[in-house]
């Protein structure tokens, strides 16, 4: 990762509470993506496929939805966007090349209406929908997607995903052609996180882009202060029929009772990422309801491999029998989650089952930890101020694993510790915290690129062999355009995860957003983005 | 005839319980005359005073009746609507008295525009004639000045003026304050006699300094523990003090001159708490000719003489001694001196 | 009977010693309220199971439950025991932070006081300085370097809270200096640390006694708004701020794990409250006493 | 000493005052660490936080980083936010305002209930009036500030659904973080003026005023209160850096665009110049009201104004 420009660089922080980035990027890519595919499916883009769905839109768009952020967005601009403030404003302003639909379960076509790849995935062409603007007038054509794609190069710090870019081709205006250094099998789930804007704002330079982002989704920016964010409707959509809404309010709310209580109170229309206390009151509440969807994010329990107090993994494993997570879940969760059964959660790309499962087993854990001799510490951390609440990531939860590691034997502690606390341990070889309860976003529906997980790092410190093997093995599923191939080699490099245990998948939670009762055709975000909200609608 | 009286004055404090801390003070005093309350500290002669002007602090009550330019005033809230109208008081220390925000004049005359007693030229021309009735050369100056701006006896002067600028038919006058010059003090005193003697009003002055009492007063009342344990003509109480009390009172004050301000610490003990009063004279634990009857049954005065003012004493050896026995007694040269 | 036999039949003068709550209401009711926030904390401690003891099977227990008389959290620890171990803990740093800011705050007082020049005139400026700047701030960020625990707690808050010690010990200070006695044994040669120690600390000692018992009221409640952010106390330690906060979420869920606690919080303060009050009647009210 | 040398004098002291500020606060923040922790959301490798600290200047020693911040404010340059790039005073003279808004009407609400209530239970001192009074306002004081905030959420906004609960979108948002924040204001100013009342109508000069004839209500209201104010006022202006204290978790729980609310992010977040810039506003607001309140008493106050005789 390289950093352009210090300005830059210092910009580039997960600003929002709750963070989406996880600590570990992973992304993935469809196996439908080779080959030309999307081409048939034209027209809308992505059916309202939300479970709310009552009734039908409104033939003019009208009302206004409120939002509750959690954080200020770090940017406005799509080549700099980061945390999580920055995609939910910036969702319905920019288009992507591709997206995915509401459910999650296929990258559909947005900006181009198809795609052509070559047979060693190195070469990616996509057409373009004739007659698209930008916001500000500016034709969307194959010269101003390659200034977007020179832009997020320039900007490549901020990028969440490779983009080994060799050529860009814009010769046909209709038509860009992207050439790669190396296969990209990946290619089409990767590149629904990048969104495109007016060459004109991208000559402008990012201050100006802050101001004022000129995009061609289905709201346009009008105006931003420190608290709100406003949207509206644009008229010259391609999409027509989308939005249903006139006006898109963005505002920014850090504490996360005050969003539920702004939503209760008919302050908002949206509050996102309910902890399960939250979803019971909007649950009860004659006023709102709950829109809940599995997510793509795996709660976890990382370990600092190094530290000599977890490094033998007889130690990580009587953790992980020691670890009730179905009680967990049952209290604290409210309920609704499972038990994680891999690193990878159901529905994404190479997900299987682990084995050994780690099933709840107390008495497995006391025979580990007799076979290892001697006292065990674990002083593990959980983010300061319950940010992640939502995926189980708090204080309850680190507090019941404390005490159900102290019922095996192990002096366990907990301390909560703030962002920049975490982030300095995160390179220390010996910090005060040997475990933290922690949460991945799988957000491209499928694995990994850089490895699998910030534990590289770690693997890399303790394990030098293992993780040789491990980035050979990652370096082949990287360049194999074969789904069930790549199937079997993710499922060897989960393997090496599972025996060495590097991190304890814990719990699999669902996106969990409150709505008020007259909002219509709202999906949550299972990736823990921003969702998209051109379905969305009030019921008359 | 008198223009002030105090009939059956009784101040209580809350101690847990109400305790008589002034039990049951009838005074009459006449214009033009300075009446001397004389006590330790403790003794109630502050509190009486208090009460009579309707000013006790927190946590005490009064009763009895207190008349005052013709009119009756119940001693529960006391003569406190006769305040600066009828009644006035000039307290100890004259620096603190005054208003530190406000000048002199605006001090001198708020009280009576407020009470819509005078007219501005009137209160004015009043201020001015007090003040140089008191001594005051540059009156102009001195009514443009701030507190702060005044030395202690000029305070003193400026209080007393304040005091009297309404006319009030009773003044009452705490000692001054040691902070003053002795000299200085003892001139301002000899003004306030000379000025409430021209000004027809009762002046009660309140001390427990017998020598400066002596001097000024022409009546004196000795308060021990709430009570008036011995009253008349200054000159018969010293010379011939009947009370075993002023007798001890004046042997201190003549032995003990050079500190007047303790002049009774040479009498043993000290006196009772009001929770601590006995049931008989409240003087018997420290009088040194105390018997049974001094335990079992309080005193009533015993009138000495039938003259116009009331001379009496209350002790049961005056009463058994009968009127006629006078004990020869000290002599205090101040006595000599203002006979 | 002699005159002398008669003064030995009289009571017996006792020494001018009140008994000390007569008539105060406040302080009594402060003690009272106080001394029951304290058998409660000993109840819970010898009778409850430790705040610690968790049981997810019985989460969210109302109160009045079998068990759990102030119900329990989301994780089935028993309400009532945390607040009884969180009274300990509450008054634990307040008499920690109490008396080092005393001693300090007397100590230095004392000397810009007696001394004045340079030390008053820094002093003054400290205090200032102080008040210029939010504690909070330094709080949030000391939680960045330090780890969290009852001590450092007890040091933060102290270190804000000398101050004003120091500013009414230096006021007192510079009026009792000036008095008769203080001169008089300057005069007889006495060092100065025997005036300070000998004739000043003594004169300053129950305006500290009252500022302190007034004190505790602020004390208790940085503790627990400390502990309510995560800066303050947190588990192995029971607060009350600290459970409010883990109870917020589920506020409407289960009132009691916010309201029971605050409430245990708001009684407490108030008998700090009532006590330092009281005790600045009381001395008020010698004060008064002796001038009549 | 005359009225100009002195307030002369309190202008230096002023300017130290909020110079200290900034050298406390300068170092204390960066003792606690700098933007390269948290710059890159942790996805920086140790080498290159150190490039983006030695480019932010953060390796330098800290005495010189506060030699050059000095000089940088001396020359009203404050910095900006690592963050957004935005002039670090510029966000905190955006915020500013809100806070205010939000105090003033806290403090009117505490003083419209303080004073009267201070003024008729010094009136009626020792009565079952004021004692109650007193209780009452004890039973408040000892209510914790968040916990009231949460209490007030959940009654006012979540189950009356009357009032909004964040934001500052209207005067109605107003109404609950002022009553949080003005709640607890109120003991302590009835306290404070209470305190100064009594310390004034204990003092000779107002038994001079009752001997002068002057009732007991126009003593208190009008000569009485003259005379607390001066204590009072600067005894609440040296409250405004605590009361910021407090109104920071109040922001925070209402979402309240204002100085807390920002404070807190920056904080969080190593905005070291952010910080910075709030602390400057903050002294200086504190000097700057400490220092009114000087002038105002001293120009009551004849004994500072006229000087001695």
């Amino acid at each position: 990762m390289e950093i352009n420009g210090i300005e830059d660089a210092m910009r580039m922080v997960a600003l929002s509470r709750r963070k989406f980035i996880g600590q570990g990027l992973a992304a993935g890519v469809s196996a439908s993506a080779l080959g030309t595919l999307l081409s048939a499916c034209g027209g809308t883009s992505g059916t309202s496929a939300g479970t709310t769905a009552v009734g039908t839109p409104p033939k003019v768009p009208t009302g206004t939805f409120t939002v509750a952020l959690a954080g200020p967005p770090t940017s406005l601009d799509p080549g700099r966007r980061l945390g999580l403030g920055a995609f939910y404003a910036t969702e319905d302003i920019y288009d992507g090349l591709v997206t995915f639909n509401h459910d999650f379960t296929d990258v559909v076509p947005q900006l181009c209406e198809s795609w052509t790849v070559s047979p060693d995935a190195t070469e990616w062409a996509g057409k373009l929908r004739p007659g698209m603007t930008f916001h500000d007038g500016t034709p969307i054509d194959a010269t101003a997607i390659r200034k977007n794609f020179e832009y997020f190069l320039k900007n490549a710090a901020y990028l969440f995903i490779p983009l080994p870019l060799k050529k860009i081709d814009d010769s046909k205006p209709d038509t860009i052609r992207l050439v790669f250094q190396s296969p990209y099998p990946y290619f089409t789930r990767n590149v629904t996180l990048l969104k495109m804007q007016s060459p004109r704002a991208i000559a402008a330079g990012p201050r100006a882009i802050d101001k004022h982002p000129i995009g061609s989704g289905p709201m346009q920016f009008v105006s931003s202060d420190a608290n709100t964010i406003q949207l509206e409707r644009f008229p010259g959509y391609w999409n027509k029929g989308l939005p249903h809404v006139e006006q898109i309010k963005f505002v920014i709310t850090s504490d996360p009772a005050a969003r539920v209580a702004a939503l209760r109170s008919g302050q908002v229309n949206l509050a996102t990422n309910l902890a399960p206390s939250e979803a019971a009151q909007v649950k009860s509440d004659p006023r709102t309801k709950l829109v809940s969807k599995a997510s793509w994010v795996v709660t976890t329990m990382n370990f600092k491999l190094a530290a000599p107090s977890v490094h033998d993994v007889r130690i990580r494993q009587a953790v992980a029998y020691a670890i009730d997570r179905e009680a967990i879940l049952k209290s604290i969760g409210g309920g609704v989650g499972v038990v994680a059964d891999s690193l990878m959660p159901p529905g994404t790309e190479g997900y299987s089952k682990m084995s050994p499962a780690y099933a709840y087993d107390p008495a497995k854990a006391r025979e580990l930890l007799r076979a290892v001799g001697g006292p065990v510490a674990i002083h593990m951390a959980v983010p300061a101020g319950d940010i992640l609440a939502n995926f189980l990531v708090s204080e309850a939860v680190a507090q019941a694993i404390v005490a159900q590691l102290k019922n095996v034997g192990i002096d366990a502690s907990v301390d909560a510790i703030p962002e920049s606390q975490e982030q300095k341990e995160r390179t220390e070889l010996k910090p005060p915290h040997v475990a933290k309860l922690s949460s991945y976003t799988w957000f491209t529906g499928g694995p990994i690129i850089y490895g699998f997980m910030e534990s590289d790092h770690n693997m890399q410190q303790a394990y030098p062999q293992q993780y040789a093997q491990y980035r050979k093995l990652s370096d082949q599923m990287n360049a194999e355009p074969d789904l069930a191939k790549r199937e079997a080699i993710i499922a060897q490099i989960q393997q090496i995860h599972v025996d060495l245990l590097p991190s304890i998948p814990l719990f699999v939670m669902p996106a969990v957003d409150g709505v008020s009762k007259d909002v219509q055709g709202y999906v949550p975000d299972i990736r823990n983005f921003g969702p998209n909200l051109d379905s969305v609608y009030f019921a008359s | 005839m008198s223009v002030v009286a105090a009939r059956s004055v009784t101040v209580e404090a809350r101690r847990g319980t109400w305790r008589r801390v002034v039990d049951t003070i009838d005074l009459e005093l006449e214009p033009g005359t300075v009446v001397g309350l004389v006590g330790e500290s403790g003794a109630g002669k502050t509190l009486f005073t208090r009460a009579l002007v309707g000013l006790l602090p927190g946590g005490t009550r009064a009763s009895g009746t207190i008349v005052l330019g013709g009119r009756e005033y119940d001693a529960r809230k006391g003569a406190r609507s006769a305040l600066g109208r009828d009644a006035a008081l000039v307290q100890q220390n004259p620096i603190t008295a005054l208003d530190p925000l406000a000048r002199v004049r605006k001090q001198l005359v708020d009280g009576v525009l407020r009470l819509g007693l005078m007219k501005h030229e009137a209160a004015d021309a009043r201020a001015r004639e007090l003040l140089g009735r008191l001594g005051f050369n540059d009156v102009e100056r001195v009514l443009r000045l701030y507190p702060h701006q005044l030395s202690g006896g000029m305070a003193q002067r400026v209080c007393v003026a304040l005091a009297l600028m309404p006319s009030p038919e009773l003044l009452i006058v705490d000692e001054p304050t040691s902070a003053l010059d002795a000299n200085v003090r003892v001139r301002v005193l000899e003004l306030i006699r000379e000025l409430a003697i021209e000004q027809r009003a009762a002046v009660v002055f309140v001390s427990h300094d017998l020598s400066l009492v002596g001097r000024f007063c022409d009546r004196l009342v000795v308060l021990y523990a709430g009570r008036i344990v011995e009253q008349g003509d200054t000159t018969d109480v010293m010379g011939v003090p009947r009370h075993p009390y002023t007798q001890a009172l004046l042997g201190c004050a003549v032995t003990t001159e050079a500190v007047p301000r303790q002049p009774l610490t040479s009498i043993a003990g000290a006196p009772p708490a009001p929770e601590e009063w006995p049931a008989g004279c409240v003087f018997a634990p420290r009088c040194p000719h105390a018997w049974e009857r001094c335990v079992a049954e309080r005193p009533q005065p015993t009138v000495l003489s039938s003259s116009h003012q009331p001379r009496d004493a209350a002790c049961h050896l005056v009463e058994e001694a009968g009127a006629a026995a006078p004990r020869p007694q000290l002599v205090t040269k101040e006595v000599e001196r203002r006979a | 009977m002699t005159a002398h036999a008669v003064r030995e039949a009289l009571p017996a003068r006792r020494a001018r010693v009140r008994l000390p709550f007569k008539g105060q209401t406040t302080l009594r009711l402060g003690l009272a309220i106080l001394l029951a926030m304290m058998a409660v904390g000993v109840l819970g401690r010898v009778a409850l199971p430790s705040a610690d003891q968790q049981d997810l099977a019985n989460a969210f227990a109302a109160p009045g439950s079998p068990g759990h008389l102030l119900g329990t959290d989301q994780l089935g620890r028993d309400v009532l025991a945390w607040i009884s171990d969180g009274i300990w803990i509450a008054l634990a740093v307040a008499l920690g932070v109490v008396v080092i800011s005393s001693v300090v705050g007397v100590a230095v007082g004392l000397c810009a006081g007696y001394f004045g020049g340079v030390a008053d005139m820094l002093l003054m400026r400290l205090v200032d300085l102080s008040l210029a700047i939010p504690p909070l701030i330094l709080f949030l960020a000391a939680a960045a370097v330090l780890r969290t625990s009852i001590v450092t707690l007890i040091l933060l808050i102290s270190a804000v809270s000398w101050l004003p010690y120091a500013r009414l010990v230096r006021s007192v200070t510079l009026l009792e200096r000036e008095r008769g006695y203080v001169i008089t044994a300057r005069l007889a040669g006495a060092s100065r640390t025997r005036i300070l120690v000998g004739h000043l600390l003594p004169s300053v000692s129950t305006v500290v006694l009252v500022l302190a018992s007034l004190q505790v009221g602020y004390v208790l409640l940085w503790e627990s708004g400390l502990s309510f952010l995560g800066l303050g106390v947190r588990p192995p330690h029971h607060s009350l701020g600290y459970i409010i906060a883990q109870g917020r979420d589920s506020l409407q869920q289960a009132w009691w794990v916010v309201v029971l606690p605050g409430a245990a919080l708001a009684l407490l303060v108030l008998a700090a409250n009532l006590i330092g009050d009281g005790l600045r009647d009381l001395i008020q009210q010698d004060v008064e006493v002796a001038e009549r | 000493m005359n009225l100009v040398r002195y307030l002369g004098w309190r202008i230096v002291q002023g300017i130290f005052v909020v110079l200290g500020a900034v050298v406390v606060s300068f170092l204390i923040t960066n003792l606690a660490g700098n933007p390269s922790d948290v710059i890159g959301g942790g996805l920086l490798t140790p080498a290159q936080r150190a490039q983006i600290g030695h480019q932010l200047g953060y390796d330098r020693p800290v005495l010189v980083r506060l030699g050059d911040y000095v000089t940088g404010v001396l020359h009203g340059d404050f910095g900006s936010s690592w963050r957004t790039g935005q002039s670090a005073l510029g966000l905190v003279l955006k915020a500013l305002p809100n806070t205010l808004i939000l105090i003033a009407c806290a403090m009117t609400l505490a003083l419209l209930l303080a004073v009267p209530i201070a003024l008729y239970s010094v009136l009626r001192r020792e009565t079952r009036v004021d004692r109650s009074a007193r209780a009452t306002m004890m039973l408040v004081a000892a209510l914790p500030d968040f916990w009231i905030a949460l209490l007030l959420v959940l009654l006012l906004s979540v189950n009356l659904g009357a009032l909004p609960s964040i934001g500052f979108d209207s005067p109605r948002s107003l109404i609950m973080p002022a009553l949080a924040i003005g709640l607890p204001l109120i003991p302590t100013s009835v306290r404070l003026l209470r305190a100064a009342l009594l310390d004034v109508v204990s003092q000779d000069f107002i038994t001079t005023l009752r001997a002068k004839g002057l009732g007991e209500g126009t003593i208190v209201t009008r000569y009485a209160l003259k005379h607390a104010a001066g204590p009072f006022v600067t005894l609440l202006a040296m409250q405004v850096g605590w009361l910021l204290g407090g109104t920071i978790i109040v922001e925070v729980i209402f979402a309240w665009p204002g100085m807390g609310s920002l404070l807190q992010d920056a904080v969080t977040n190593h905005d070291i110049a952010v910080i910075q810039a709030a602390v400057v506003i903050v002294a200086t607001g504190y000097v700057l009201l400490n220092l009114a309140g000087d002038v105002l008493i001293a120009l009551m106050d004849p004994r500072i104004r006229v000087g001695a005789r």
